[in-house]
């Protein structure tokens, strides 16, 4: 547990090299998600490939930045009920689409 | 069998099978209450402190209630599945088409009903909001448009044939409004931005409904159902339903009306 | 009167009342954005046509402010880390680098609104810009809430650490939660409104 | 490394009673972090607004009874710009009804219900010494309190309060005047007010329970009221975006909600365009669905505690009716459009909600069935607290049955929008929600006070309240079965449909009127048993969860011996045990 002081130097050395190498990561990425956007590929496409890259970042940034590879079930387990109920809020939009949808 | 829930009288096609489920369903829940209520109240009076002094730490034993539960999950499911689903599919997947169905189409606004007919053409005229004028054209028909010539607008005033389907398509100039005529068993939101049909039969004109209910002055009524603004408790709008043949000749007359007042314009 | 869990973890869920509580609003917060990124959805698929983000906003300027955050984001776990090195210096230069970096992500945010608003392009302009400045308006206030936040735990918060250092370094992790979060949701904010 | 549920030692006695003095007036009576102060703030607080926006429909009452005929006295006292010569006009019925329905689920229900008694009770009953974040909880208390007063504020600016309903529709609602903003505003603060008590109660009941208690030991109430949190947390955030979006379409002139070509009396608007109304529907109901299950939840809760005690035995199918409580939480996120069948549902939606609508209402059966069950074999006692838990069971009964009809859509195509609705929901949340958190201020008085109220003015207040409720609301079932439609400025006298129900507007008028002659009781009682009730020891009810082994009232920090669960919450009428009930930290 990392908040725990009993945690030894080393491992927080070997946390510090891990966030290095994420933030060298998370930089290349930004870079090739901008570059992609520049290939202008059709916009399906590029949808994808923009939330591709962005959820890696996006996990990179949780998983090690915010330590949830190594949280404790409870904080996951709320975060997957959150994760649950988002699902249902993207799926909202479709939901407003298909509502009085008929003639346009 | 819904006359004991005091629904107003019924004038369509469709309504029989909702005030079916309506009536069901409340019988069930009166069979629902009035169990749960019996049991209830006879806990009450068997279980009082000074007639059973000392309480059972177990209680109830019995799995009675599981099965009950189970049954209601079951009549649930049946009412659901049984004739919701399938009656609110007939509703939104089955509109008329082609020529059987008479195609209207209404607008609210605040704090009215426009009604537009497309005539004897079947086509609905063009129309624009720049050439909307609250006074003389409430729905900026546009008619230099010649499927226009002969559309008929009223305000207020929806004329429909008897025993022939009808296709309201729904609009709204401004805010949410709601189409609601409550012997024709339908409502429908009307949202800005969106053109929703609904459609029906109405089975009674209204000249049989006076007979039938004794009143003389009976009238169909478009209530709004959707909170609109301060005018929403008045916006009230009339239906006639007329014989086939009565219909046509105010049909008739309009377009004679409307093409008239063209030459002016 | 002292609440307990406050700096030790409980037994049997392993775990701070603070960090509990800071996943709780974090979860609470991807519930806020959710819906505004849904709203962006269907206004964005409802509409007859959408402008690409770059053709209206200035993609290298939002490039670099994508690496400032992110810098921002790997500064305030160094100087999480440095506490937990008992380094209370280092934690001072990485807390105020962290804060530094959130000051230039603003001021640059706040040339990209100035120039924007200059030639008119205001929220009533268009859909895509009023979902832009509702998005990234509510996000800069994150940013600012997040900064104010670490300033406090830099300048007079740090108190704690002379007292009890394992509290203090708890307060930073729970805050660094907040501005990793925040870096997070630029992260989805950055291609959805400048790249597509 | 701390103990597992090992709590701070406890003070002495007379070391809590001098920190108390040493806090003076303000710190301890006003900005309070003693979770106890914070209840009763909120619970007085939020009764207040109860009473406020019974008023407001009491007003409503008289122009839906008689509309159009000056309202005598206070008529007048109103002002030309709402009540001319004493009648109301429609813009002010509209303004009443909107900030009756906030008010009363905002800043009543709510408020006492989970900001009163899950502040005062839940901590107790989890043997707690206080909040696990006291100055957030303070902070919650006082963004609800501003919250509420930008709310009444909203009534004196130009144009009056909001008018469109507690719903808020759009493009009414952008469209209408500065109220409405205030409105957007003080929702705000309300909904961030709700965010930080629920992590609050979130995180005590995790981290703050004592030594053995156990989830499956927790007191029903401490059940329903973490299942609340959970609503209140993931529910609400949605409806804050909402609420941003309206702003910038009010504000920056933005079209969130705005549809293209939209021409309001005559005037074509300028704005883009392109928004949709119906996105601001779902996103209010994605949370007020989950809301409807905040006023309702806390008071199951309370009624379940109060069975149990009065029934001296264990509730009836405990852990089923935990299953269920948490599964409806769960569901309660995926019926909100519900609300929404006459917005032009395809089949596939339409059959979707009206499902989880159907499955929605089996765990709630489960619930009544378990409480009403629990009575057989009881030993009861007919107090005050005890009359109102039983007059919730029947009256919840007709409100959620009630709520079948509108569950399946095409039954709901005559009853959308009518009085059935209102129906409906009054049911549920007045002779129910009402009722229960009337039963728990009887209860809990005795452990905030030191003093119990009055059992006499209590039954006369329950009495006249349960004939009241029902000749105030079992018309309007008929009114709605006979198409009226609800929001009304004159109660539907302009249609002709309407005329053969009218006369029960009147009855409903009166019940109002008697019902709120009944409320007097109350309040003299509940002001007069602060000082002048019957003393009381600290276990009055002789009740078994942990509450009860605090002093009456709790000093700050709560217990003088810090508690340890050693079984579960109601083990009442044990077989061959000495006493007909064993508290739950009794070693
Ligand atoms: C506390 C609040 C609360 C609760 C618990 C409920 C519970 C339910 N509600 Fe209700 N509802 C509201 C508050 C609530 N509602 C509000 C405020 C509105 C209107 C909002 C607005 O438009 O302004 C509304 C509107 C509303 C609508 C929209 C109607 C319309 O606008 O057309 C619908 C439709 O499905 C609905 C359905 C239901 C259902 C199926 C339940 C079910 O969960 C009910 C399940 C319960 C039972 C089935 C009872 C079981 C009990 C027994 C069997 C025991 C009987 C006991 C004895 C005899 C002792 N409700
Ligand atoms: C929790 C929610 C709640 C509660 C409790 C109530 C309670 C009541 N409501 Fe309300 N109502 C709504 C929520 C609620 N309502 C909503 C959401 C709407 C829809 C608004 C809209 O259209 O947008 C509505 C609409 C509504 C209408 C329809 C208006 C219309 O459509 O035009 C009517 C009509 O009669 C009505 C009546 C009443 C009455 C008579 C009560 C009575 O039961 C009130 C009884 C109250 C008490 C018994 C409490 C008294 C308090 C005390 C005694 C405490 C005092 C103590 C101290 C100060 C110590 N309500
Ligand atoms: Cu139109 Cu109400
Ligand atoms: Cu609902």
């Amino acid at each position: 547990m990392a908040t725990t002081t009993n945690d030894h130097a080393a491992d927080i050395d070997r946390h510090v090299r891990v966030y290095i190498t994420v933030f060298v990561a998370l930089m290349v990425l930004t870079v090739i998600t901008v570059a992609i956007s520049r290939v202008h590929l059709s916009v399906p496409l590029a949808v994808t490939a923009a939330l591709l890259v962005a959820t890696v970042k996006g996990s990179l940034v949780a998983c090690y930045f915010m330590h949830l590879i190594s949280e404790k079930k409870l904080i996951l387990a709320v975060l997957a009920l959150t994760v649950v109920f988002f699902v249902v809020l993207i799926a909202l939009p479709v939901a407003t689409h298909s509502d009085g949808f008929w003639m346009r | 069998m819904t006359q004991w829930l005091g629904l107003t009288p019924l004038a369509a096609a469709h309504g029989a099978q909702i005030d079916s489920l309506i009536g069901w369903i409340h019988v069930f829940m009166l069979i629902l209450f009035v169990g749960w209520g019996a049991f209830f109240a006879y806990c009450l009076v068997r279980f009082r402190q000074s007639r059973n002094p000392v309480a059972s730490y177990t209680g109830a034993r019995s799995h009675t209630s599981s099965y009950l539960e189970g049954a209601v999950a079951i009549i649930e499911a049946v009412l659901l599945l049984g004739f919701s689903i399938p009656l609110w599919a007939a509703r939104v997947d089955d509109l008329p088409t082609g020529n059987e169905a008479l195609v209207v189409q209404v607008t609210g606004e605040q704090f009215a009903w426009n009604v537009h007919y497309p005539g004897p053409d079947g086509v609905f005229g063009r129309t624009s909001i720049e050439l909307l004028d609250l006074q003389s054209n409430p729905l900026g028909v546009d008619r230099a448009d010649p499927a226009a010539k002969d559309d008929v607008t009223t305000t207020n005033q929806l004329y429909l044939p008897v025993n022939r389907p009808v296709v309201i398509r729904l609009k709204s100039k401004d805010v949410i409004h709601s189409f609601g005529v409550p012997e024709f068993r339908v409502k429908q939101d009307a949202i800005p931005g969106l053109t929703i049909p609904i459609w029906f039969v109405p089975t009674v004109t209204t000249a049989e409904m006076r007979t039938q209910t004794g009143n003389p002055e009976f009238q169909y009524e478009i209530a709004c159902a959707q909170l609109c603004g301060l005018g929403h408790y008045r916006m009230r709008g009339f239906v006639t339903v007329q014989t086939a043949e009565e219909f046509q000749q105010w049909m008739d007359e309009r377009v004679a009306a409307e093409s008239e007042l063209d030459i002016f314009r | 009167m002292e609440i307990p869990y406050t700096v030790e973890v409980r037994r049997d869920t392993g775990l701070t009342n603070g960090r509990i509580g800071i996943w709780l609003f974090l979860a609470s917060e991807v519930m806020l954005f959710g819906a505004l990124f849904a709203s962006y959805i269907l206004i964005r698929t409802g509409a007859v046509s959408w402008p690409r983000g770059d053709t209206i906003l200035d993609v290298p300027l939002a490039t670099f402010n994508t690496l400032v955050l992110i810098s921002s984001s790997v500064t305030m776990v160094m100087a999480w880390a440095s506490l937990m090195r008992h380094r209370f210096g280092t934690f001072r230069i990485y807390m105020g680098l962290t804060i530094l970096f959130g000051f230039v992500f603003l001021t640059v945010k706040y040339f990209e609104y100035s120039h924007h608003l200059h030639i008119g392009e205001v929220p009533s302009t268009n859909n895509f810009l009023a979902i832009y400045y509702t998005l990234t308006g509510l996000h800069m206030l994150h940013v600012a809430g997040g900064m104010a936040v670490n300033a406090y735990l830099w300048g007079p918060g740090a108190k704690l650490w002379q007292t009890n250092p394992q509290w203090f370094t708890n307060r930073v992790e729970h805050s660094g939660l907040f501005w990793h979060f925040v870096d997070l949701v630029w992260i989805f904010l950055f291609p959805t409104l400048y790249l597509l | 490394m701390s103990q597992p549920g090992a709590v701070a030692p406890p003070e002495s006695h007379a070391a809590l009673e001098a920190h108390h003095e040493a806090l003076g007036f303000w710190r301890h009576y006003v900005f309070s972090v003693d979770h106890k102060v914070i209840g009763i703030q909120y619970g007085i607080t939020g009764l207040v607004f109860l009473f406020f926006g019974f008023s407001l429909m009491m007003l409503m009452r008289w122009q839906l009874a008689y509309p159009g005929i000056p309202l005598p006295l206070l008529g007048s006292l109103l002002g030309e710009a709402r009540m001319p010569g004493g009648t109301m006009l429609p813009e002010f019925y509209n303004e009443l009804g909107a900030m009756h329905g906030t008010i009363m689920v905002f800043l009543g229900v709510v408020p006492l219900a989970v900001g009163g008694f899950g502040n005062f009770v839940l901590p107790l009953q989890i043997g707690a010494p206080d909040m696990a974040f006291p100055r957030l909880n303070m902070a919650s208390y006082w963004f609800f309190f501003l919250g509420g007063v930008t709310m009444l504020a909203s009534f004196f600016v130009p144009g009056g309060a909001a008018q469109s309903g507690w719903t808020s529709y759009a493009p009414l609602s952008v469209l209408a005047g500065s109220g409405q903003t205030w409105w957007l505003v003080g929702m705000i603060l309300l909904i961030t007010s709700s965010l930080l008590g629920a992590i609050n109660f979130i995180t005590t009941t995790i981290q703050l329970r004592v030594k053995g208690l156990t989830f499956m030991r927790f007191p029903f109430f401490v059940w329903a009221q973490f299942v609340t949190s959970f609503l209140l947390l993931l529910a609400f955030p949605p409806l804050e975006a909402a609420g941003a979006m309206q702003l910038m379409d009010r504000v920056a002139g933005t079209s969130f909600f705005m549809p293209s070509g939209l021409v309001v009396g005559g005037e074509v608007l300028t704005n883009a365009g392109g928004g949709s109304p119906l996105l601001w529907q779902h996103l209010f109901w994605f949370l007020a669905h989950p809301e409807v299950y905040v006023l309702i939840l806390p008071a199951m809760g309370i009624v379940g505690e109060i069975i149990a005690n009065n029934t001296r035995k264990p509730l009836w199918g405990y852990r089923s009716m935990i299953y269920s409580l948490v599964f409806l939480g769960f569901m309660s996120f995926i019926v909100w459009a519900h609300h929404m069948f006459m917005t032009g549902m395809g089949t596939t939606m339409a059959a979707f909600f009206q499902t989880t609508t159907m499955i929605i209402s089996i765990p709630s059966v489960v619930i009544l069935t378990a409480l009403i069950i629990s009575l057989w074999g009881g030993s009861i006692r007919f107090n005050t607290p005890m009359l109102f838990a039983l007059g919730f069971l029947p009256m919840f009964g007709i409100g959620g049955l009630t709520g079948l009809p509108l569950g399946l859509n095409v039954s709901d195509i005559p009853l959308h929008d009518t009085y059935y609705v209102i129906g409906h929901f009054h049911y549920v949340v007045a002779p129910g929600t009402i009722f229960a958190l009337f039963a728990g201020v009887y209860y809990w008085f005795p452990k905030a006070t030191g003093r119990k109220m009055n059992e006499t003015l209590g039954k006369i207040h329950f009495f006249g309240s349960l004939v009241c409720m029902n000749v105030v609301f079992m018309p309007m079932f008929l009114v709605g079965l006979a198409g009226v439609s609800r929001r009304l400025f004159d109660g539907g006298a302009t249609y002709a449909f309407a005329q053969p129900v009218l006369h029960m507007n009147v009855m409903s008028s009166w019940g109002a009127w008697i019902l709120a002659v009944f409320q007097l009781p109350f309040i003299f009682n509940f002001f007069w048993s602060i000082w002048k009730g019957e003393k009381t020891g600290d276990n009055p009810w002789q009740a078994t969860t942990i509450e009860w082994a605090a002093p009456s009232p709790p000093p700050h920090g709560n217990f003088l011996v810090t508690p340890e669960a050693y079984r579960g919450p109601y083990e009442y009428s044990v077989t061959g045990a000495a006493k007909d009930f064993i508290p739950q930290c009794e070693a």
